[in-house]
């Protein structure tokens, strides 16, 4: 007899596994282990339900350190593995974990039809726009002009950004946060109350081959001004006076940063952010300065039926209509005859 | 209607009594072609006699009306007697057009009968078929028994009343043919009026109209005096098995074994795909069992297919994933992290030929290779062949047993000729079947992903949602018991031996193999596997009829091997191979047992023709 | 010796293979390998210049039927042999035709990463919402619902937008417009003289498996309120009575078609079509109905550096730093030893 | 610094001389064991010894200081006499910390030397290496000889002149220990120190205390009392062939190899390829020989990779394509579209343990399998295997000669000891080799695509851009000559036939096999492939040394085999066949010629050790 444990009873700690933890020292998926397990206590999930699925990557050796069902799959495939869990035993709490190399340069695919389906599930990136376990070279989020072993005279890919393509790709979840980040728990949990897909963008630091790549966003001294925490509801406003704030221009169909209390801008002229729509999301994830802050938070939450509940109601449907299907007598419909 | 019309014809007096007949329907793809073959099909089948169908259908999806390209072709051998492939040779060819007679006529047996419908050979389709001279008139045709009949005049004739349209009339063409074939072998049309009655229940005037040609063409044959042409033949009824039949295609069939595999399991099935020729039928024949508890999941791609069927298999369901060469070939990597983390999983492939995309529509057995060693590393698995349309059923059940107790991938090998081909089938029943349910693990006590049973080394199936037994598994090698990422050399080398062995020790829980015909030891093996069975099967009996020393061994495992087949094959003084590949399971039997296994090969993309291996019989016979 | 026939001279029909053309009677596909070979003899460019390269499916039969150089290739993966061609060889005019399921099903991330890159070639794209060579099962495009053969009681996918999708992916260039349209041809050349990834998206009727799926939006009697053809510069106007516009509710930050001389409306609130703004590009690109009409024309084009000529560039650096490389000297490079 | 001092020691009166010598320095990733290694190298081979490298590391990209799995290894064989592995067991072990020892010491010869530093053997490293007690007290290396310093401290003193921190005095630790091996084998420091100047050019307060730790351990070992401990050698100059040299890795050679390739070919090199372990040197090594026309492509994933590769073939360029396993695995469709349309193509498979992610950083060669049958359908294609890190190069150049002048793709397989171990090399002048220049077509007269040299039964390679050769080529099915779509069933087997004949054609363009060492016949072959051929070559010759008969036979044809390999075996009694796999040449070889070719297999992710072959010859020439 097997009683299941209780998640609430759970600490942080329960939810780490045996195995010692193999990342370099001072990589930033220390931070989203940390996060994760501070997460699950919180969620009212049975811990025997959560299965951590993941590709190949530095961060795709993450479920190896959750207590946890993890399955720690081939490069790229994650998010089909993680289809046919879940079709299988919707009950199941899905997370993915994968790199910006593993979702978005082999698995770019698997992700744009995960995303279309609306499978339900959270995908947690660990974008630190390098291939990390293969020893540094570029990967599709890459900096243009990056040198790595494979570019020793720059890179000359332009880098895709992630979250627009998750919209591009009919995504009804994306949010944006970084390693270190204290309230990524939370983020974290907006995404598991989205029934679907939901994506988050995490920056994390590579301290080994792309040490620090985030810093024209994430250092202290510019945080203030290179970020901006979007809330449904709430305007978009930041800056280390909070007096910086998002505008619509509608002569040129862009954003741009405004200052309140500057030529004649008030709280009025700034954009509030709405989760739900789909546009704005867009806008706000293609920002990646200069002139323009970096969005964090939830940038778009526009819940839609799930992949697996359809397939679900087909298959109840189909066994209302017959109540109790026969192979026997499937064989026999149709036309036969006795000799 | 005449109500004494639609009763079985008695065997006239004139009626040639013949043990088989082959008969092949040719015409355009918009003629109707492989609804004709089938209801000729269904109604043989009720006849009493044993058949075997082959739907040849044209490369393009609708060519253009009157080319070569785009001629259908149903082709159907049955008999008094039993039959085991389509035929060699027509007995009959019937042609709805020139361009069906252009790419048939050298299918023919020498002297066979012809049936054309005139009123298609007009200059236009002649030229279109690539025809200079019309062969009706030009003496081409000379030697064989020809019966001309303006079919199409005679249809529009028999349906004027239903005031169809030119075109709707025409379409009723393939009926009034197989009426008249029907009086030619003296059958009856009940089955095919009830059929039509069904098909059209919303449309009545259809329905009419077709029968009213079916009726229209047997009332020609009986009018016409068809002994001096094409002739009347009477075919008895083949012994049989008694009881329930159908007729199935292996796609069907396989189909349905893999519910019934998975019911016998115990399992849900969960079936990933994603649509290939000739592999597709298989999804869609899976599609409609839902009330079954079937997960079918078209995936976007063959590599998202079988990662969302280990998936599955992981989260408990028996994960199946199907497709064809190509396809097959993308999955190699993913098949390689199922056998390194043992979960079970059946590999439908449904061969075509190759290499690259090949000819999609045409039949091989090539990739036999690709199933015993096509992956990285040293990735064994467990390989089975179906060799022929029910047969499927059988070995889907089998590759449903071995995944699941052997927590092992299972390739299973049909092809494109066994999904689309028919045959008639003693419908099983699955109730009376013993059951292999599957345990999956629930007790934590003890339990480690990686120890294993010790008589069927397979190791325990732990499922996401089960308290207690949280673990994790992965692509890299795991240390032996505990499952834990392990860089040990010493680990490596048993994960290997164990991986080895659990598959070959499989060899002790399937059947010795046995002759299908012939004694066990004698001067020639003709070994063989999946669809060749038909014309070696013939091909043997014929031979072994004039008193050759010859047996047919046929084998369903091809890996791992029967446990003594090596023995069964040194018994003979010469063994040879027929495969539709450039020489593939050979390779497989010289190396496991040194014996020189001589391969007779065809890569056409067409079966083996029986006489290609009675040649190929004596030819071994005498060298 | 050759000599290259000046292509100025060449007729239509020139562009015409010897092989006869198989797709089934009243295909779409007629339609759009005629305009490619009506465009093609107005293009500045060498008939030996041309590579038509394809994956699989009905569509992807195309190369056969051109006299130009072709290359049918394995499904999917179009995208990669025509990168490594254009890269090998940049004065090679390459022309990509693929189908919704062989660009956006198994193709989605050679899709995606050609985009990205911005090679330069043209992408048509022949979307007829179905797998079309395999017989008719439904497609990422295909409407959700749609009975086929795999999805007997109705798909349950999600549909995707291919140019949304491309947006997302970072093209420079995205097009619309369907087979039988008169001017596809101008359309084409738009995005031949794109330098980088053009995308055009073409809908086409598949008469056997697909029959009339865009009649709602190109049947005679519903053109005009249903379609808008985008043109840079000119207001967004559709409709019968050329009264219809597209208006920014700068509210909702959403479209909305309204009726100029209705409600106060003038032709100013009217949208002026920009084809070099993304966010407008994706809002017109998502639009299906059932209240806004379908884009077509030129939605996007917004030119970049292209993907070769960066390659080339770094090679000719490279080879200008080293005049006259050796791989002798380059062996003898280094730590070496006389014995 | 002291000019007397950096010059060579000459042989001191009590240094014992011996034919060669296996150093194993270890240490923790961060402790730059691997560049102490390759300096070691260096000085090494300037010393005029033969050598062999192979270097140890970790799979984590940097792991826990201190932990048994972040240890990093490099171990080095050299001698007075021609050497072909790495050294079965080190004679010397160096380990900088107490996870090093605890990994190494199973390893070492017994009664070999260990060279440890005591600074680092402290409470906390010995818990994380898992010791329960101090082994250099509790007795457990008893038996060997024992060198204890404090590394850490003397070298800390040695450089506190410059100012560093204690982290970065710390870092200096390889080179106090280097000074002290390089007087115990009485080497030349000179090379080393150059070599520090030119990498810190930058930094001279690093190239001076890292110089300064250099001589300090150099200093140290003049006065330690070192014969009655670890004892002083000398090593004399090994015979081999005058002429510059260099060091280089399989990975490197590869590289230049492929340069090589093209540009005898006449070609532009395209290589497309997405990063894998071990392969991605190939890729970085060839990013950076842009001026060499040399064109790489970093693609989104291995199907990119290969189908851009072939896209560059097909455009006239000499596309090349490279991978691991798991890699290789996905490309399988694509290698079918290379063969289907017979386009030069080579593809590299830096094997790895497999199967699935198996082993990354560890060596096998478990891909022959895949090879030689991966893919669907008949598919035929050449394999080569390179033997060693220097004939990468050459195997390089035969795979590009044999894609152009067969219009085929080419395997060329090499593994992740061999990619990354080094070797000195006798530099190869490409100057002076015979060019074998590609004909593009140009000539439209009489130009069918599938048109073929009667002799080579290649196809004409028609390159886009040509005026007047427009055609269309696909992985359907092509008729012999035009190469349009063709579906006859007659063309296809001609058409499998020619790609068979084309392949196995090639046999008479290769070198008959002779065996390395041995007699053509006698008892025994040892016949193997690939980066075996270090540990069986000296196996074979000490057998040989023994008075054995026993030759040595090492084929870098795999497919097609040379022409005569079948009748050479057939002189030897016995057959066996060492491979780091579960025995897959084995399989090959008794296909094609019958014989009971025994396989002698290892797979642990560790090269062979030469006394495990030497067991097998004994065990094979006794049974
Ligand atoms: C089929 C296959 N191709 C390539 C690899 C090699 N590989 C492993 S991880 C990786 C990229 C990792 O990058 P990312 O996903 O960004 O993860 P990170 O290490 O940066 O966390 C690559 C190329 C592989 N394991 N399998
Ligand atoms: C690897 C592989 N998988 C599957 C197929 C089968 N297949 C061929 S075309 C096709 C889909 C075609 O759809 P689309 O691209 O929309 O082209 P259409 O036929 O509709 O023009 C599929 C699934 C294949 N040829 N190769
Ligand atoms: S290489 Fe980078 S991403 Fe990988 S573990 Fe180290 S720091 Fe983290
Ligand atoms: S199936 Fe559809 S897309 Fe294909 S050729 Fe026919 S009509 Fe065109
Ligand atoms: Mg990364
Ligand atoms: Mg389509």
């Amino acid at each position: 007899m097997n009683v299941a444990v209780p998640t609430q009873k759970l600490k942080p700690n329960d939810f780490a596994s045996d195995q010692e933890v193999r990342w370099c020292p001072g990589c930033g998926d220390y931070a989203i282990l940390k996060a994760v397990q501070r997460t699950l206590p919180d969620l009212d999930v049975a811990k025997e339900k959560y299965v951590f699925v993941s590709g190949i990557g530095c961060s795709s050796r993450f479920p190896y350190y959750m207590s946890t069902y993890g399955f720690h799959t081939i490069h790229g495939r994650a998010p089909a593995f993680a289809t046919g869990i879940k079709i299988t035993n919707p009950d199941l709490d899905v997370w993915l974990v994968t790199g910006d190399g593993d979702g978005f340069s082999i698995g770019g695919n698997h992700m744009l039809h995960v995303l279309r389906r609306n499978v339900d599930m959270q995908i947690l990136l660990c974008n630190n726009e390098i291939y990390g376990l293969t020893k540094g070279q570029y990967s599709p989020t890459s900096g243009e002009g990056l040198r790595t072993p494979s570019s020793p005279t720059g890179s000359v890919d332009s880098p895709l950004k992630p979250l627009v393509f998750a919209l591009g790709s009919g995504a009804r979840f994306v949010a944006r946060g970084y390693d270190t980040q204290k309230n990524l728990p939370d983020v974290f949990k907006r995404a598991h109350a989205h029934k679907g897909t939901s994506l988050v963008e995490i920056l994390q630091n590579c301290i080994v081959y792309n040490d620090a790549v985030f810093d024209d966003v994430l250092a202290r001294d510019v945080a203030a001004d290179k970020q901006i925490h979007v809330e449904h509801g709430k305007p978009l406003i930041f800056g280390t006076d909070k007096n910086k704030g998002i505008r619509m221009n509608t002569k040129t169909l862009t954003l741009e940063v405004v200052t309140v209390g500057e030529n004649g801008i008030t709280e009025e002229d700034i954009l509030v952010h709405d989760e739900t729509n789909k546009a704005l999301a867009t806008m706000l994830a293609e920002m990646d300065g200069p002139d323009l802050p970096v969005a964090l938070g939830v940038l778009y939450c526009n819940p839609s039926a799930t992949y697996e509940q359809a397939v679900e109601s087909q298959m109840a449907e189909a066994k209302a209509k017959s109540s109790a299907p026969s192979l026997d007598a499937l064989l026999r419909e149709g036309h036969t005859w006795e000799l | 209607m005449n109500e004494l019309n639609i009763k079985a014809d008695s065997v006239a007096d004139n009626r040639t009594a013949v043990p088989s007949v082959v008969i092949r329907f040719a015409g355009d793809s918009g003629d109707g072609i492989q609804i004709t073959g089938s209801r000729f099909t269904d109604t043989t089948a009720l006849a009493g006699n044993d058949l075997a169908t082959f739907p040849d259908f044209p490369a393009e999806i609708r060519a253009p009306v009157g080319t070569t390209f785009g001629v259908s072709a149903f082709q159907i051998n049955f008999g008094a007697r039993s039959i085991e492939t389509h035929g060699d040779e027509p007995d009959v060819l019937v042609a709805l057009n020139p361009a069906a007679l252009m790419v048939n006529i050298a299918r023919l047996r020498k002297g066979g009968s012809i049936i054309v419908d005139t009123g298609s050979f007009n200059a236009r389709n002649l030229k279109k078929a690539g025809y200079e001279t019309n062969p009706l008139e030009d003496g081409s045709l000379d030697g064989y028994k020809i019966l001309e009949v303006d079919v199409s005049k005679n249809v529009l004739e028999a349906v004027k009343e239903f005031g169809l349209s030119q075109k709707e009339g025409l379409r009723c063409k393939n009926f009034w043919v197989l009426g008249l074939v029907y009086w030619i072998y003296g059958r009856d049309r009940k089955d095919t009026i009830d059929w039509l009655r069904a098909k059209f229940a919303k449309r009545p005037d259809i329905a009419d109209a077709n029968i009213a040609a079916l009726n229209a063409g047997h009332i020609f044959g009986e009018a016409a005096e068809l002994s001096d042409s094409v002739g009347l033949f009477s075919v008895g009824k083949a012994e049989m098995k008694p009881g329930l039949y159908r007729t199935v295609t292996g796609g069907e069939a396989l189909a349905w074994g893999l519910v019934a595999g998975s019911q016998l399991a115990g399992l849900e099935a969960f079936f990933g795909s994603y649509p290939i020729t000739p592999a597709s039928p298989i999804l869609h024949s899976l599609a409609k069992l839902k009330q079954f508890g079937v997960k079918t999941f078209q995936a976007e791609d063959e590599i998202a297919a079988i990662c969302s069927a280990i998936g599955a298999s992981y989260a408990g369901a028996l994960g199946i994933t199907s497709s064809s060469g190509p396809g097959i070939a993308l999955k190699g990597e993913a098949i390689g992290l199922a056998i390194s983390t043992e979960l079970p999983l059946v590999i439908v492939n449904s061969q075509r030929a190759g290499p690259s995309t090949g000819l999609p529509t045409k039949t091989e057995q090539s990739d036999l290779y690709q199933s015993v060693y096509g992956r990285n590393g040293d990735a064994p698995l467990v390989v089975l062949a179906a060799h022929g349309p029910s047969d499927c059923f059988e070995v889907a059940i089998e590759a449903c047993r071995l995944a699941t107790k052997y927590m092992t991938p299972v390739m299973l090998l049909t092809d494109g000729y066994i999904g689309n081909a028919a045959e008639p089938w003693l419908i099983p029943t699955i109730a009376d079947r013993e059951p292999f349910t599957v345990e999956q693990r629930t007790d934590p006590e003890g339990y480690e992903p990686f120890n294993r049973n010790p008589e069927t080394l397979a190791r325990p199936w732990a499922v996401p949602g089960t308290p207690g037994l949280e673990h994790r598994i992965g692509g890299i090698e795991k240390a032996d018991g505990s499952g834990h990422i392990s860089y040990e050399p010493a680990n490596h080398q048993t994960m290997t031996d164990l991986r080895r062995n659990k598959i070959l020790g499989i060899a002790r829980d399937i059947p010795e193999q046995k002759p299908e015909q012939g004694e066990s030891t004698g001067k020639l093996a003709v070994i063989g596997w999946g669809s060749t069975y038909g014309p070696i099967s013939r091909a043997v009996s014929n031979k072994l009829k004039e008193g050759k020393s010859v047996a047919q061994i046929h084998l369903r495992h091809l890996w791992p091997l029967p446990a003594n087949l090596g023995d069964l094959l040194k018994g003979y003084d010469t063994v040879i191979v027929p495969e539709m590949n450039d020489g593939q399971l050979k390779t497989v039997l010289r190396d496991q047992y040194l014996i020189d296994a001589r391969p007779v090969t065809k890569v056409t993309g067409q079966p083996f023709k029986i006489t290609e291996i009675e040649d190929a019989i004596d030819f071994a016979l005498e060298n």
